[in-house]
């Protein structure tokens, strides 16, 4: 278990939420590719921590910083999620098709 | 005396003022009150130049400069001025200018005198007169080119006097463009010139040897040539500008159409002043232009060419003024290769061919500025050109027909005639420059003037009238007082100038070497008078004779081809029509349009092209669909990975 | 040790694997519900992760937040948009496709650099066990001094409240009837 | 201290008279218009006044790269950017200024009869004023580009507002090429500072700036300048805004404005750039080519009277830049001379266009003939422009071709040679599009019997005519005294030049 | 003097949101009392901070950094924020064409209250963790305001874009801060600043900056993660549009500046070209969408898309100039945009938005029609106006650092934008209108605003010395 194991492991899981992003139709299954993404970015921030840097606590807590506001933003984002819903009756990310040029 | 020429700047400035007081006041109130005025300043001027005239010849005829201001500095002490140079040549002008201008003002007030505007033809005509005064006391060379393009376009608009018809502006504009072609090529020349020489000064121009400026080499562009090779060229060039205004073989189709204009017009300049200014030009360059290698041979093909090429034109012309406009082709063809041909074949210079030349623009001046006023009072009877409609002209107008006989003796070169000296001394040059070819020419032409003067002459005024309007033509006053009044030098001027002009108009000290010891045949004043007598009386015995049949000499259809090729002038209107009209603007112009609006405005329209697709391409990237969007910004992460030049 | 790998290395690398599977099916399941069961484990092998690294303030964190929290909130959604998940939507392969070669291209320009970094391999661990404590994390958070993290810690309450206000006002219904 | 302040006056009170109009209600015209007309008279008084001052005294030229400034008015105005308020004026700067009063001034009369939207109309013509007179008179970068990039918005609205034709596009074409040149001016006013460290015009004069930077900065400005003077390839914006603009516009733009880019070239491109200069402008000479060369052919093949003028204005440039590349005093002091007479000459034609046009409702010249007969004074106004346009003497254009082409002669260059050559032989030309032109409008019978009714000129266009016709002859006639006077605009910069 | 304390109006501004739901929930009765508080507090922040001391860098808790910089960006951000109020103040009462009233004003205030704040702790920020909860703070409120007309589909799809975009670029933020965190071993900015100068050729460290510019290049709109702009910007309500063209954008453009004369500073100039080329790309790609617009909104996110690219221009140059030229030309700017959505915004109120609409204005009233030429020619940045000068500071900026090529490019792309500006200007001035239009109802709010934001753009233009030479001196 190196810091590269990690940092290896951190990029594959944002890999995969990329993958997820570009794939999902359904706008929860797209956040929840975000959130695979944000906890990439939370392993590096642990990993950093624990390996390399001088201030280790401040990593650790920019983690947990993280945590919280991803929950406000997934707050919001579900309450937009819902709000969609009820004008569209659907979360499917091809009927977002109104605006365009 | 000082006092005389000091005020000499008058002579220019009072047909000026004519000019200004006529075409801002008077040419809209009252049309008498501008002829008066005209008339008026006009005979002050011709006063007051006869008066230096004869103050200058009386004390030694020693050049001058009267006067002369700085118009534009160039650099350092190489300015351009505009002065008055009072020498025997332009003081001979000055006369010549004034008392045809002064004449040919008086007769217009008969002429004019049914048109509505001519207030505004006295006012033009004083601007010409000021113009060919500013032309002829020229200090300079670009003082000569400021007054040239004045005098041009005084012409230009004196052509197209009478604008409403077409005819008229037509040969305007052409007269206009086509001189105005050769003037740049003046003008090049005398950039080239002063370039060279640093000065415009005719003085600074004539004393030039160009042995000086063999060591100097001299960029032209093309090729890098000794400057007394390019001075060459520039004189050459110089030369082309009195080429096109003179009316020279072949750039001459504008002066038989300029005849559209009013008859006064067509007298005072297409006959006396503006079209001998290339000639003049010649001659007060003629120590530099001496000097400047084969550019007097160049003067001298040009002029003979064109004397005998008009002249066989005019013998079968059947329009008064045509005939006498190639007349006066032809006779400016006699000065210019009078000019030309003092160049002898080993470079010596001959200043008899300078002395005849001028002598001949002076006689000439008088007799043909006489026969267009004939021409325009018979026109002015007839209500026409055309000689078919005249015939037994002599009876109705008497003085007239006596005056005319002067002058066509006169032009023909019968002695005791003006012109008759003149034609002599330049023979005489043509013959001692060893051209027998152009000694011929001139030889023939000049039996050839005496036969259609006098084919004019007859069909004009004896036979019967072949028209209406020639049955009740009479003599109106204010027209036939010039014609006679001029009479007078023309049967005289030969005689009583000769000494004047053999002992004053010998060009100065010249570059080259002159001529010691040439032939004097005394012959050749028999053999001139001969063809004239010859050609006189083959007129005489094709339109003078009772028996004569008039119809039948002067239809065209019958004739052979040569003839109606002649009388078609060789087709030069058509073939500049067609050098014009296809090539300049079909061609030159139509493919510079196209170059413009097809190349260069397909260009832009490119670039316009190109903008918008880049923007219809941003636009269409905006599709509305949300996972293109994120695909896009994550490629633009790798984008930027690759493409942002961060030390990686 | 097993096989000269030390256990926790092994433990590593057998919750990475199980992570890294977990994910993939996170993001492939046709069923959304699935797939947000499985961002759960993803989470807990995170948490898992975290321990490894010493950080178990983090992993309690990383489980009450985030799998407790965040998630069932999304499963909520789900819930209250989809009826019981089952909603799927057909994905045509061009656009899978593209969205692989997109993220590989990402995995190699990633693999690359960190690969190229042998110093990243090398690196031992030389934070002390008290630097992630909770009473370390709990003394940076409340500190005012030179490394304290107090005006963070303030304004992240302003966030939740901001959340909390948008998203109840967004949210809600609107007392009078929607127009249908 | 009086003088100073008038100076200053120049550019101030035009924008005051704008400030002055905003309350007045759109429906009192000949208020507006009076109020208008008296402003520009004013600047044209103080203008008049400033320059007869300089012209009946000035020093000579003593040697060195300074101009010889008056009412030198500097203060600090950006302090951020140390940009300062620098204002002054010399012979070129005081002339350019008489000229572009005078067309303001005309072109307030010749548009006396626009027929709706004065308020708006006047008062773009007003901030146009403003930023000519600003660009003549500042010295310092930034507040020369301030003027210089004014005017291109205002001239879109008169256009696209009251032109004719496509005038949409026209004035697009013309604010966006106007723009594009402003732009890569303003690119290199910004590198100049850096290099030089300095805005000030005189201060920039004395500093050799490096020669990488002159490079790629000369023929940067030099076109981004030239773009405004319709330079070949930058053209193609003036045949389609003249034909669109009305009347007042096309006046200035062809008047004024085109001037201004030469006049950017000469005293900011050349002067503080002469090292890219001589290394720049023989291959700008074969730009110049077309203009000259060209130009008239082009205009030979035109029916419409605007485009006519506007190929004829672009060949005239290019005998001002055919002076500029030629940079020996001659050719230059011939090149502000060739601006002033361009001005008043363009002036002239687009006036007497224009009022023809407001009469007969077509620019066609092919539908057009005899209409010296019905309105002479017009006719004759075309035909004077016409004779000054194709060179005649005694006009101002005469004096200029001929410092032009004797001094570009003057430089030794191959293709300095050729290309004077061929710009002196193509003059003819010129003579052929300006007598066809007039002989068609204005010569042989009536061709439109609705024509018989139409009128002459009226006062206020006879004044127009008039002014413009007296400045033509006024340097046709006496060139020597500006000749002279210019010199101590030009020495300086030729002294630049050689350094 | 505690006045003088610059803690004391952020800690007014931290209260504002509390203060205008405390009044929603305790005085709910009387509607016009949050619309009267709000004023009142931000218009008190604003002059208070106008009333500060310039020039010394203040610390609290080692996290609150208030120095000139952050006082100017305090001020732009306020000021954006009253602009929006007023400018929301009446879309809330007459709601737009076709579209729903919009409801929860003091919600609405309170929300936007927080979005400025965010954009007030990004510049005063002093570690990377307050930093990035500024810029969330700044974000996360426009994604609820983008969808805050509920019965609008078209807002809540735009949301839909905007949140799922913007979470996915804060994961790359949020990657490239690992980075960072990992190269330098610790969160505090100056610690960072020393890090990087020490040791400038660590990978670690590029990969971040790729990250971290990545991320807040789709708050920035930058190239190529501008896509969401014109979507979002055409679905939100219109007082969203604007605040997210000022505000969002301001507190964006703070971030590159604090980021890239803070921790960066030592290799601004290995950064230049990377920055260099997003402006270039940025404005020519916004420059090109906005020719061919039809619809006043989208084409507004288009111009200020490349507004975005100009002004990271001036990142390139050296730090007081490009700091100076920022503020300056935010404050223009955002004169200039709330001038023009004002006028958009009237026009809307009972027409599509779009250019059509716009016919027959300078017939119509003359007064929103000069409006509209003096905000759009300032946008283009034609003297004497404003935004001229705000340009010529931002590309002069650049240039002092010789970057030529960009200078050139980005002036060179003025004339396209020059060419869309004249688009709308035609439509307003130059084009007929097919039917006669209806009537302009302008509330006298209104008036003021279109007038004093319309004095103000020409007055900043007229007489740059005044806002100018107030900068002069000041070290950033």
């Amino acid at each position: 278990m190196t810091l590269l194991n990690c940092l290896i492991l951190a990029f594959v899981l944002f890999a995969i939420g990329v993958f997820g992003l570009l794939t999902r139709r359904h706008l929860v299954g797209m956040l929840i590719s975000i959130e695979l993404m944000l906890n990439a970015a939370n392993i590096n921030f642990v990993a950093f921590a624990h390996f390399k840097a001088a201030d280790a606590t401040a990593g650790s807590l920019f983690s947990i910083f993280v945590i919280a506001i991803t929950a406000c933003e997934m707050a919001v984002a579900l309450a937009i999620l819902i709000t969609m819903y009820r004008r569209h009756k659907s979360l499917d990310v091809n009927r977002l098709e109104d605006l365009h040029d | 005396m000082t006092s005389l020429y000091s005020y000499s700047f008058l002579i220019l400035l009072l047909p000026l003022l004519s000019f200004a007081v006529n075409g801002l006041f008077l040419c809209r109130k009252s049309r008498k009150a501008s002829a008066a005025f005209s008339v008026l300043c006009a005979g002050l001027a011709a006063a007051y130049a006869i008066s230096v005239a004869l103050a200058f010849f009386t004390n030694g005829a020693t050049p001058t400069v009267a006067w002369q201001f700085r118009f534009l500095p160039i650099v350092g002490d190489f300015n351009a001025n505009i002065g008055l140079l009072l020498d025997p040549l332009s003081v001979m002008m000055l006369v010549v200018v004034t008392s045809i201008a002064f004449f040919v003002n008086i007769y217009s007030i008969g002429y004019m005198r049914e048109d509505m505007s001519s207030g505004r033809f006295f006012a033009l005509l004083s601007l010409f007169a000021f113009s060919m005064l500013g032309l002829v006391i020229a200090t300079n060379i670009l003082q000569m080119f400021v007054f040239w393009e004045l005098v041009g376009v005084s012409s230009y608009m004196l052509i197209g006097f009478w604008y409403h018809k077409p005819s008229a502006v037509s040969a305007s504009k052409q007269a206009f463009i086509l001189t105005r072609f050769a003037d740049s090529f003046f003008l090049l020349g005398m950039v080239l010139v002063s370039y060279a020489v640093k000065s415009f000064d005719f003085a600074a121009l004539n004393a030039v040897n160009l042995k000086d400026f063999a060591s100097i080499p001299l960029n032209l562009g093309i090729m890098v040539m000794p400057a007394s090779d390019a001075l060459t060229i520039g004189a050459a060039l110089i030369f082309v500008g009195g080429w096109g205004k003179s009316a020279m073989f072949p750039m001459h189709i504008w002066l038989p159409n300029a005849m559209e204009g009013p008859t006064p017009v067509s007298s005072i300049i297409h006959s006396a002043t503006m079209v001998v200014a290339g000639v003049y030009l010649v001659a007060r360059l003629f120590p530099f232009m001496a000097g400047a290698g084969n550019t007097l041979c160049i003067v001298m093909v040009v002029g003979a060419f064109t004397a005998i090429f008009a002249a066989v034109i005019a013998c079968t012309q059947k329009d008064i003024k045509r005939i006498l406009a190639y007349s006066t082709l032809s006779q400016l063809g006699y000065m210019m290769f009078s000019l030309g041909a003092s160049r002898l074949c080993d470079g010596s210079i001959n200043t008899l061919g300078y002395t005849a030349s001028t002598f001949h623009i002076f006689t000439h001046a008088f007799f043909k500025c006489m026969l267009f006023l004939v021409a325009g009072s018979l026109i002015h009877q007839v209500h026409t050109n055309d000689l078919d409609a005249m015939g037994g002209l002599r009876k109705k107008m008497p003085f007239t027909y006596i005056a005319t006989l002067i002058a066509c003796l006169a032009i023909a070169g019968i002695p005791p005639f003006s012109g008759f000296f003149s034609k002599d001394e330049i023979l005489m040059t043509a013959f001692q420059s060893g051209h027998v070819a152009v000694f011929a020419t001139g030889l023939l032409t000049s039996g050839l003037t005496a036969f259609y003067m006098f084919r004019l002459f007859f069909l004009a005024f004896h036979g019967k009238a072949r028209s209406e309007h020639t049955a009740h033509a009479h003599e109106d006053f204010a027209m036939t007082l010039p014609i006679v009044c001029l009479a007078v030098p023309s049967l005289l001027s030969g005689l009583l100038a000769k000494n004047i002009f053999a002992t004053k108009f010998v060009p100065g000290a010249l570059p080259v070497a002159t001529a010691e010891h040439l032939a004097h045949a005394t012959w050749i004043p028999y053999a001139a008078g001969g063809m004239a007598v010859l050609g006189i009386l083959i007129a005489a015995l094709f339109y003078a004779r009772p028996k004569a049949n008039i119809e039948r000499a002067l239809d065209v259809d019958n004739r052979c081809k040569l003839y109606k090729t002649i009388n078609h002038k060789f087709y030069f209107d058509e073939i500049y029509y067609a050098v014009v009209r296809q090539f300049i603007f079909r061609g030159v112009a139509a493919s510079a349009r196209f170059v413009e609006d097809w190349i260069i405005g397909s260009l832009v329209n490119a670039t316009l092209f190109v903008v918008r697709k880049a923007g219809a391409l941003v636009r269409e990237a905006e599709n509305g669909y949300l996972p293109f969007y994120v695909g896009v910004m994550i490629v633009g992460v790798i984008f930027w990975y690759f493409v942002g030049k961060l030390p990686l | 040790m097993i096989l000269g790998i030390p256990f926790s290395d092994i433990v590593f690398y057998v919750v990475a694997a199980f992570m890294i599977v977990a994910a993939v099916v996170t993001v492939v399941s046709k069923n959304i519900l699935q797939s947000a069961i499985f961002l759960i484990a993803t989470f807990i092998a995170t948490a898992i992760v975290y321990i490894l690294l010493q950080a178990e303030f983090m992993a309690v964190a990383q489980v009450m937040v985030y799998a407790g929290g965040v998630v069932v909130f999304m499963i909520f959604a789900i819930l209250l948009t989809s009826h019981l998940g089952e909603e799927s939507f057909k994905v045509h392969l061009p656009r899978k496709f593209i969205a692989g070669a997109i993220a590989a291209a990402f995995l190699a320009i990633m693999g690359k650099f960190l690969i190229g970094q042998p110093e990243l391999a090398t690196a031992t661990s030389n934070a002390s066990a008290e630097a992630s404590t909770f009473g370390a994390y709990a003394l940076r958070l409340l500190s005012p001094g030179a490394n304290g993290f107090l005006i963070p810690f303030e304004l992240i309450s302003l966030l939740l409240l901001m959340a909390l206000v948008a998203s109840v006002t967004i949210a809600k219904k609107d007392e009078d009837k929607e127009e249908k | 201290m009086l003088q100073q302040i008038l100076f200053n006056l120049i550019w101030i009170i035009p924008f005051l008279t704008v400030l002055v109009c905003v309350p007045i209600a759109n429906s009192k015209v000949a208020l507006l218009k009076k109020i208008h007309l008296c402003s520009a008279g004013i600047v044209l008084m103080i203008t008049l006044f400033l320059a007869t001052n300089m012209i009946l005294d000035y020093a000579p030229y003593a040697g060195g790269n300074a101009f010889a400034m008056s009412y030198l008015t500097d203060f600090p105005w950006l302090a951020a950017i140390s940009a300062h308020y620098l204002v002054g004026a010399d012979a070129l700067t005081i002339l350019m200024l008489v000229l572009a009063a005078v067309i303001i001034f005309t072109g307030v009369l010749a548009s006396w009869r626009i027929a709706s939207g004065h308020k708006v109309f006047f008062g773009l013509l007003q901030i146009l004023a403003a930023s000519v007179y600003g660009v003549f008179m500042s010295f310092d970068l930034v507040l020369f580009f301030v003027f210089y990039e004014m005017e291109a918005l205002c001239m879109y609205l008169m256009i696209a507002g009251y032109g004719t034709g496509d005038k949409d596009l026209g004035g697009k074409k013309l604010t966006l090429t106007l723009a594009l040149g402003s732009a890569m001016v303003m690119a290199v006013f910004l590198g100049m500072y850096v290099e030089g460290g300095s805005w000030s015009v005189f201060e920039l004069a004395n500093v050799k700036l490096p020669e990488n930077f002159q490079m790629w900065a000369f023929p940067v400005l030099f076109m981004g300048f030239a773009v405004s003077s319709s330079l070949f390839p930058f053209h193609f914006w003036s045949p389609a805004g003249h034909s669109a603009a009305p009347t007042a516009v096309s006046m200035f733009a062809a008047g004024v404005m085109m001037k201004m880019g030469a006049y950017g070239c000469l005293r900011i491109a050349m002067y503080l750039m002469p090292e890219g200069a001589h290394f720049w402008l023989p291959y700008i000479l074969f730009f110049v080519i077309f203009n000259v060369c060209f130009g008239p052919f082009i205009a030979m093949r035109h029916k419409d009277l605007k485009f006519i003028t506007a190929y004829s204005s672009i060949s005239h440039l290019g005998l001002i830049f055919l002076g500029l590349c030629a940079m020996t005093p001659v050719a230059l002091r011939g090149a502000s001379l060739q601006m002033l007479s361009h001005g008043f000459l363009t002036g002239l034609f687009f006036a007497t266009i224009g009022m023809i046009y407001g009469r007969t409702h077509t620019r066609d010249i092919t539908q057009m003939g005899g209409l010296m007969k019905i309105m002479p004074f017009l006719g004759v106004g075309f035909v004077i422009a016409g004779f000054a346009g194709l060179g005649l003497p005694g006009f101002s254009g005469f004096v200029a071709e001929a410092s032009i082409f004797i001094g570009s002669f003057q430089n030794e260059g191959t293709l300095f040679r050729i290309v004077t050559i061929l710009a002196i032989l193509s003059v003819t030309a010129t003579a052929v599009y300006i007598l066809q032109t007039a002989n068609r409008m204005l010569h042989g019978p009536v061709t439109n019997p609705h024509f018989k009714e139409l009128t002459d000129a009226t006062f206020e266009e006879k004044i127009v005519i008039v002014i413009f016709v007296i400045c033509l002859l006024a340097i046709g006639l006496c060139p020597a005294p500006f000749a002279d006077f210019l010199d101590t605009s030009i020495a300086p910069i030729v002294s630049n030049l050689t350094r | 003097m505690i006045l003088q304390n610059a803690i004391l109006p952020d800690i007014l501004l931290v209260l504002f949101p509390f203060i205008v739901l405390a009044l929603r929930i305790f005085a709910s009765k009387h509607e016009k009392l949050q619309w009267y508080a709000a004023n009142i507090v931000l218009f008190t922040v604003f002059i208070w901070q106008n009333c500060l001391m310039l020039g010394n860098t203040q610390i609290y808790l080692s996290n609150w950094k208030i120095d000139t910089f952050g006082i100017f960006m305090r001020e732009v951000f306020v000021l954006g924020s009253i602009c929006a109020l007023w400018f929301a103040k009446d879309y809330f009462d007459h709601a737009s064409t076709g579209k729903a009233r919009l409801k929860e004003f003091p919600e609405f205030i309170a929300t936007m209250g927080f979005a400025t704040l965010g954009g007030v702790i990004v510049v005063s920020a002093n570690d990377l963790i307050t930093l990035f909860i500024g810029l969330e703070l700044a974000t996360i409120p426009m994604y609820a305001l983008t969808a805050w007309n509920k019965k609008d589909s078209e807002g809540s799809e735009a949301a839909v874009k905007f949140i799922l975009m913007g979470s996915a670029a804060t994961a790359f933020e949020l990657f490239g801060f690992s980075y960072l965190y990992g190269f330098a071993g610790s969160l505090n900015m100056p610690q960072i600043a020393t890090e990087v100068a020490k040791n400038a050729s660590s990978p670690l460290l590029w990969i971040s900056v790729l990250f971290l510019i990545s991320g807040v290049g789709f708050k920035l709109t930058l190239f190529p993660f501008h896509t969401w702009a014109p979507d979002v910007y055409d679905g939100a309500p219109t007082p969203v549009t604007a605040l997210l063209s000022v505000t969002s954008k301001a507190v964006a453009i703070a971030f590159v500046a604090v980021l890239v004369f803070g921790p960066f500073a030592a290799v601004q100039q290995t950064v230049a070209p990377f920055l260099a080329l997003l402006a270039g790309l940025t404005l020519l790609a916004g420059n090109l969408g906005a020719l061919k617009q039809s619809k006043l909104r989208r084409f507004m996110a288009y111009s200020s898309i490349s507004q975005a690219g100009y002004i990271l221009v001036a990142v390139l140059g050296p730090e007081t100039n490009a700091k100076f030229a920022i503020v300056y030309y935010l404050f223009l700017y955002t004169f200039a945009n709330y001038l023009a959505f004002f006028i958009f915004g009237i026009v809307g109120q009972n027409r599509k938005e779009d250019f059509v609409s716009l016919r027959g204005l300078s017939k119509q009233n003359l007064t929103l029609a000069i409006g509209l030429v003096v905000a759009l020619m300032s946008l283009a940045g034609i003297p004497p106006l404003a935004g001229f000068f705000g340009k010529f500071h931002l590309f002069f900026a650049a240039a002092e650092t010789k970057h030529y090529a960009l200078v050139t490019f980005a002036v060179l792309n003025n004339v396209l934008a020059l060419y869309y500006y004249i688009q709308v200007l035609k439509a307003a001035w130059i084009d007929k209108p097919e039917v006669e239009p209806c009537a302009l109802q302008i509330t006298c709010r209104q008036k003021a605003a279109v007038i004093i934001l319309m004095i103000g753009v020409i007055a900043c233009g007229f007489v740059p010395m005044l806002a100018n030479n107030l900068f002069a001196g000041l070290k950033f």
